[in-house]
């Protein structure tokens, strides 16, 4: 069988998945909706994800794809909890701008 | 035998003290003030023992008690030394203590707190004895000091007044520079030959091959000021006028007739060290010089009765530097003797008198007494004879002495010395006139008070005038038993005999006229012209100097203690705030960073992201590019 | 039977004291006092029958820390010193009520407990924690049951806390690069290490910063006035008289055996320091209004005088440095409890309010009058055999050191009896004052009775020290 | 340029478009909507990559689970109003600055660590069947697998707890 690699490049992989992470950052830093801004971290992961899944293919090692499923388990979770979280500060203060969240004020 | 002895010697008095501290209260005046007579008595009879030992066998005795103090290169035990000269002191200490124990029991009688001063006199015996016959430089010091202690203590006897209180501190305060210097002195012999016992001493010098003559100086310096705190020389000599605050006989005791020769005794006792240097030597033989007619001159005007005394005695004390500075020791000695005598029978005297008139010491409150007070008077007379080196009173011999050994090394010398003992003749007999001669001039109330003071006064008083009569005796110029008593202390053969000869007849003939005059300056003065001393505030001119004492007092306090209270003002006020907020500025300034880093931390969750991602990029920066 | 009883003690009468309740916190807390210093006792005569009293035993092996205790002359002498008057202290406030009198007084014997463990410590850091120990108790003390205004005291007591704080950081500093150098903690693996002066002198300037701001010496003393005018008298005591002397007793036992090169070279330096330390306590003191203030710049003065002995590097300034240490532990304990016992009475510690108080109490002023002079290092007592001995040394090396550092014969001299006139003497005074009680003369007898034995008999405690410190000068000695 | 290649870069350039709009998208939904396309991209990437089960699980969780519960909480909150204030300017400003920055950065030590590239091993092995993946999940890597369920429960219980309402006013 053929190495799928060999066709594509893995730099090209490495590429993507940096312009991918670059673009969550980006959304992080940009939007002041809490929502847009847990997308942005989604992206950054899956990011990370898809380097994971082409180096899996690099190496021809499974734990590559492994290490997927678990982060995949933690952003489920994560993100569960996190939009809970936003549910109740839209509850508290009706909204969710980042910028309102400042009672970590020293 | 002679431990115990020695103990008994030293002891007596400090547990004399320790009754009447615990005891004396519930024991009663009387029965307080005869322990305290007795203790010192008993004292006096050990001494008088101790006196046999020595004129049978001249060798003196050393015990060692117990290793006290442990030096590096050397040991300092715990020991007596019982040598002629030691011994010699504790005669008069304890005998001229023992009597004014005696006449204290009378004197004090009307003052509730008699057993605490009881307590302090033996305690003041207690500590001259630990001076006068330890072994050491440090036992020395222990007296010296404890002196020093039972000085403060009586000179405040009566706490109640904040001048006398005053008095007592700047005693002590003066003292303890002195002390400074004998400790500077210690620390000098110590490290110079290991040791600070006298006789060892001796030994090491007297076998020395080169001595380090510098330190030497440095430390006969030290010592000489050392004794000048005690026995009241310039520059140190104010305290002591002062301390005729304190009861007069305390007076008599302390401040003229022992603890001031303590600084005598020291140089004494260390002549061998002093001889070695003949710079410091001079120094204390102008000193001596300078203080005696000094104190003199101030003497001539003083109306306080106890204030005339008290410079009279700065002023004799400094003769005896004077013989010290020239080295004949023995004279010295000599005088120290006739000194304490004579003095101590002026002070009680006045004591006397000032008992009669319920406390005035003013003269020109006095006058008169002759007729009532005929014993006392007598003493009196006799004494001034004999402090003014009338023959054939003692103080005509030992003076003599001083003017005839000054005469034979400096003719300047001789001459301040002569002035100032014709000063002395005139000064006193000025006292006396005063207070003996003429009408009364006190108010009438005192007057018909006046009365003979009781046995317990008078008769010290008697014993005292017949010493100070006969006290002459023990050194005749031709044939002087003290010189030979004396003689193995000296490193130097005992002073040549005098070659009597025509100048020293002629010298003696000076003094006694020069006394004469002195006399009888008073006499046209005081009797023929009737005069008496103008009150203080018609005092003018240069009498007002010498009044005021040439201003020294004034001028310490503005140039020591006036300026070490600004210091300690300034420090106070300036330093050490300055120094507080320093260390509170330290604080500060963390408090103010901590203040401005706080406003970077505003809890901007964007701004912490900006600040994070940034992070990140130099973290990776860092790790990956900077290389 | 080992030293490490003393700690268990005194930690289990902490303790014990606590739950004992606040009637009888105090008795709960003498017995076990004396019990230790029962222990002690019997200790110093093992020690003395030449048996090994010291314990050493592995305590963390990553770092290489040690639970070592070494008992030798010189720290049975601080040791006596403590559990001396740690029960002086403690019976000396028997007359006072505190609140919540049971956390007081298990306080103080954990302070006992912290200070025991620093003067027998010889773990670099086993030391350090009792070092900085001991200040916990002293500033609940001190804040507490302190007197005065409270903002103003927390203000002061907080200053002191930070301060000594600080300067023993960079004591752990030094510690940490020893442990670096020597991979051990352990005084003789320190004493083994051959360092270069460069190296000496940062340390022993680190070491320095800490003692220095403890001693305390000129100019880090700012802290001790204000904390000991605002401390209770117990507190105030046992800063005094005790903890002083952790700082004094640290310069023997660590700073200069660690580092003598340095030691050597700056000597001047630092006698120096120690003595403008006397004259400025002295001359400040004179102009003093609050007894207390005024006692505690006696105080730098007398530190000054024994860091500048210690400086000398002589077996005679340590050995003098020593005994002053214990003579001026005991002496500023009676002091300040005579201005407690004044306070108790007329609840003044101005000077200017008092005075008059002799004819009124005969017994009161003897005790206050003896202190004084022992205060002044009046011969036959134990002050002034340290006071000599200190002199001595420092006129070895030089005599103007001698001369200067003298001053405070006369000094002390005219500040303590112009404080004592003030105070004591003069027209009786309107107010009545109760002359002392049983329990009060009865510390103060004790406290007179040591200072004058140990005046006239120094040599039980100049044989304890000795052999020590002749070791330590040994470790001085060893790189020239 | 082969076929696989070119799928590569269609795929690439969808996810890259998409993840785009997503975040520039003024209404949340059409960012969510977006992101679901996205997600298939990466899918698709997987599927290339010839991890079939990898690509349908992450189908289902990311572009069926998460995205649902996103549009749900958005639906819940009423947010598909375009309201959002825009950051200040200085703030997008330093934000396309940082993604600049960061894209560089990451670049920049790619190149840097001159990876060597073309060289790619053919084991031959199965290594991504269903199989193998089971086999290795629940034998090396047994214990963290149960962990992540605690996790998941751990999550879940968390999320009840926070969006319950809570009872006592005030």
């Amino acid at each position: 069988m053929n190495n799928i690699l060999n066709e594509i490049g893995i730099e090209n992989y490495i590429f993507l998945s940096t312009i991918l992470f670059c673009i969550g950052v980006f959304g992080v830093l940009y939007r002041r909706n809490a929502i847009i801004v847990f997308m942005s971290i989604e992206i950054m992961l899956n990011a990370v994800n898809l380097l994971f899944v082409a180096f899996s293919t690099y190496h021809q090692d499974a734990q590559g794809q492994i290490f997927v499923f678990f982060s995949m388990a933690v952003a489920a979770a994560e993100v569960a909890v996190g939009l809970a979280i936003l549910v109740s500060i839209f509850r508290n203060l009706g909204s969710i701008d980042i910028n309102n969240l400042k009672n970590l004020k020293g | 035998m002679n431990t115990n002895l020695a103990l008994l010697l030293l002891l007596a008095p400090f547990l004399g003290f320790l009754f009447n501290v615990f005891f004396g209260k519930s024991i009663g005046k009387t029965t307080s003030g005869v322990i305290g007579t007795l203790a010192v008595f008993t004292s006096f009879l050990a001494s008088a023992y101790f006196f046999a030992v020595i004129v049978a066998n001249p060798e003196g005795i050393q015990i060692s008690l117990f290793d006290w103090i442990q030096i590096s290169n050397f040991k300092v035990d715990f020991g007596f030394l019982l040598d002629q000269l030691s011994i010699l002191w504790l005669l008069f200490v304890t005998g001229i203590g023992a009597l004014i124990h005696m006449y204290s029991i009378s004197y004090m009688h009307d003052d509730e707190n008699m057993h605490k001063y009881f307590a302090y006199l033996n305690l003041f015996i207690f500590f001259m004895i630990t001076l006068v016959i330890g072994s050491n430089l440090l036992v020395l010091f222990i007296g010296w000091e404890g002196v020093g202690l039972c000085s403060y203590l009586l000179i405040g006897f009566w706490h109640k007044n904040q001048e006398f209180n005053d008095a007592a501190k700047k005693a002590f305060i003066m003292n303890r520079i002195g002390d400074l210097g004998l400790l500077i002195g210690i620390f000098i012999i110590g490290s110079l030959f290991s040791t600070l016992d006298y006789a060892t001493l001796k030994t090491a010098i007297a076998g020395a091959t080169d001595l380090n003559m510098y330190w030497i100086s440095a430390a006969a310096f030290a010592l000489f000021i050392g004794a000048c705190g005690k026995s009241a020389q310039i520059p140190l000599y104010t305290w002591l006028p002062d301390a005729m605050a304190g009861p007069t006989p305390v007076s008599a005791l302390i401040h003229a007739a022992t603890m001031v020769t303590a600084g005598i005794f020291m140089i004494t006792r260390l002549n061998f060290v002093f001889d070695l240097a003949p710079d410091v030597q001079n120094i204390i033989a102008i000193v001596g010089a300078v203080t005696s007619l000094v104190a003199a001159t101030i003497a001539l005007v003083q109306t306080d009765i106890k204030k005339v005394l008290a410079y009279s005695t700065v002023s004799q004390l400094g003769l005896m530097f004077l013989a010290l500075g020239l080295g004949a020791y023995e004279v010295a000695v000599f005088h120290v003797i006739t000194h304490a005598f004579f003095k101590a029978c002026l002070f009680l005297g006045s004591g006397s008198v000032i008992h009669a008139l319920h406390g005035e010491q003013d003269m020109r409150k006095m006058g008169g007494l002759k007729k009532v007070m005929t014993i006392t008077f007598v003493t009196f007379l006799i004494s001034s004879l004999a402090i003014s080196g009338i023959p054939p009173f003692s103080g005509f011999f030992s003076k003599d002495e001083i003017l005839m050994v000054a005469f034979e090394h400096n003719k300047i010398l001789w001459f301040i010395s002569s002035l100032a003992s014709l000063m002395t003749a005139f000064y006193m007999f000025r006292l006396l006139y005063l207070t003996f001669f003429k009408e009364f001039r006190g108010t009438a109330e005192q007057k018909s008070h006046l009365h003979e003071s009781p046995a317990l006064i008078t008769f010290p008083l008697i014993v005292l005038a017949i010493l100070a009569t006969l006290g002459g005796l023990i050194s005749l110029p031709t044939n002087s038993w003290l010189n030979e008593y004396l003689a193995p202390l000296f490193t130097k053969v005992a002073t040549e005999e005098h070659h009597f000869g025509t100048t020293e007849y002629a010298l003696m003939l000076v003094a006694v006229i020069g006394g004469l005059v002195g006399i009888g300056i008073a006499y046209a003065k005081y009797i023929k012209q009737n005069q008496v001393p103008a009150e203080d505030a018609a005092i003018t001119g240069f009498t007002k100097v010498l009044y005021d004492k040439y201003y020294v007092d004034e001028i310490y306090d503005f140039l020591f203690v006036k300026s070490i209270n600004g210091l300690s003002k300034f420090f106070r006020d300036y330093v050490e705030t300055t120094l507080t907020s320093l260390v509170f500025g330290l604080g500060q300034v963390t408090n103010e960073i901590g203040f401005q880093g706080k406003k970077i931390q505003n809890g901007s969750i964007g701004r912490y992201l900006f600040a994070f991602v940034l992070g990140m990029c130099a973290i990776v920066i860092y790790l990956f590019l900077a290389q | 039977m080992n030293v490490s009883i003393l700690l268990i003690i005194l930690f289990v009468g902490a303790f014990a004291t606590y739950l004992a309740g606040d009637k009888l916190a105090s008795k709960v807390a003498l017995f076990f006092s004396l019990s230790s210093l029962g222990c002690a006792i019997v200790l110093l005569n093992q020690f003395n029958a030449g048996e090994n009293i010291s314990v050493i035993h592995q305590w963390i092996n990553q770092p290489n820390i040690s639970f070592a205790l070494l008992a030798d002359g010189l720290s049975i002498a601080m040791l006596l010193l403590t559990l001396a008057l740690t029960p002086i202290i403690i019976f000396s406030s028997f007359e006072n009520e505190y609140k919540n009198a049971k956390a007081f007084y298990a306080l103080i014997l954990f302070m006992a407990f912290a200070m025991v463990g620093t003067f027998l410590a010889s773990d670099g850091l086993l030391y350090y924690i009792f070092w900085e120990l001991s200040l916990i108790p002293i500033y609940f003390i001190a804040l507490i049951w302190g007197n005065g205004d409270a903002e103003e005291r927390k203000k002061a007591v907080i200053k002191f806390f930070i301060y000594t704080l600080a300067g023993s950081l960079f004591m752990l500093i030094a510690f940490v690069y020893l442990y670096q150098q020597a991979g051990s903690f352990l005084l003789e693996d320190l004493y083994k290490l051959n360092l270069s002066s460069t190296e000496q002198l940062w340390i022993f300037l680190a070491f320095f910063l800490a003692y220095a701001i403890k001693i305390p010496l000129i100019p880090f003393h700012t802290w001790q006035a204000s904390v000991y005018q605002k401390a209770p008298a117990v507190g105030t005591m046992l800063l005094s008289g005790i903890m002083l002397k952790m700082g004094l007793y640290s310069v023997i036992r660590w700073q200069l055996p660690i580092a003598p090169l340095a030691a050597k070279e700056y000597m001047y330096i630092f006698i120096s320091l120690g003595i403008a330390g006397v004259i400025y306590g002295s001359i400040v003191a004179l102009r003093q209004k609050d007894l207390k203030k005024l006692l505690a710049y006696s105080s730098l003065a007398h530190v000054g005088l024994i860091a500048a002995g210690t400086y000398t590097l002589t077996i005679d300034g340590l050995r003098g440095a020593v005994l002053q240490m214990i003579a001026h532990g005991f002496v500023v304990v009676g002091l300040f409890f005579i201005s407690e016992i004044i306070f108790r009475r007329y609840e003044t510690r101005t000077m200017a309010e008092m005075g008059g108080i002799r004819s009124q109490s005969p017994k009161f002023a003897s005790m206050f009058l003896l202190l004084v002079l022992a205060s002044v290092a009046l011969p036959t007592t134990f002050n002034f055999v340290g006071e000599f001995t200190v002199l001595y040394s420092l006129s070895q090396i030089n005599l103007w050191f001698a001369f200067l550092g003298g001053t405070t014969i006369i000094l002390g001299a005219y500040y303590m009896l112009k404080m004592y006139q003030q105070v004591m003497l003069g027209e009786t005074n309107t107010k009545v004052f109760m002359d002392v009680t049983f329990k009060e003369g009865f510390a103060l007898v004790l406290i007179l009775a040591v200072l004058f034995f140990f005046g006239m008999y120094p040599k039980p405690i100049t044989d304890l020290i000795t052999p020590s410190l002749e070791n330590i000068i040994t470790q001085i000695n060893r790189i020239n | 340029m082969s076929t696989i290649l070119i799928i590569f870069c269609v795929l690439a350039a969808v996810s890259i478009a998409t993840a785009f709009l997503a975040i520039f998208s003024r209404n949340p939904i059409h960012s969510a909507l977006w992101l679901v396309i996205c997600f298939f991209s990466i899918a698709g990437h997987y599927l290339l990559l010839n991890s079939q089960f990898l690509a349908i699980v992450h189908i289902i969780v990311y572009s069926g689970a998460i995205m649902i519960l996103f549009l749900f909480t958005i639906m819940l909150m009423n947010l598909n109003k375009e309201n959002e204030v825009h950051k200040p300017r200085i703030t997008r400003l330093g934000a396309i600055v940082s993604f600049c920055l960061i894209c560089i950065v990451l670049i920049l030590v790619f190149i840097n660590s001159k990876p060597i590239v073309g060289e790619y091993i053919t084991t031959g092995e199965d290594y991504q069947s269903i199989k193998v993946l089971g086999k290795v999940l629940l034998n090396e890597y047994m214990v963290p697998f149960e962990f992540a369920s605690i996790l998941l429960l751990v999550a879940m219980i968390g999320t009840v707890l926070l969006s319950k309402k809570e009872k006592t006013e005030k």
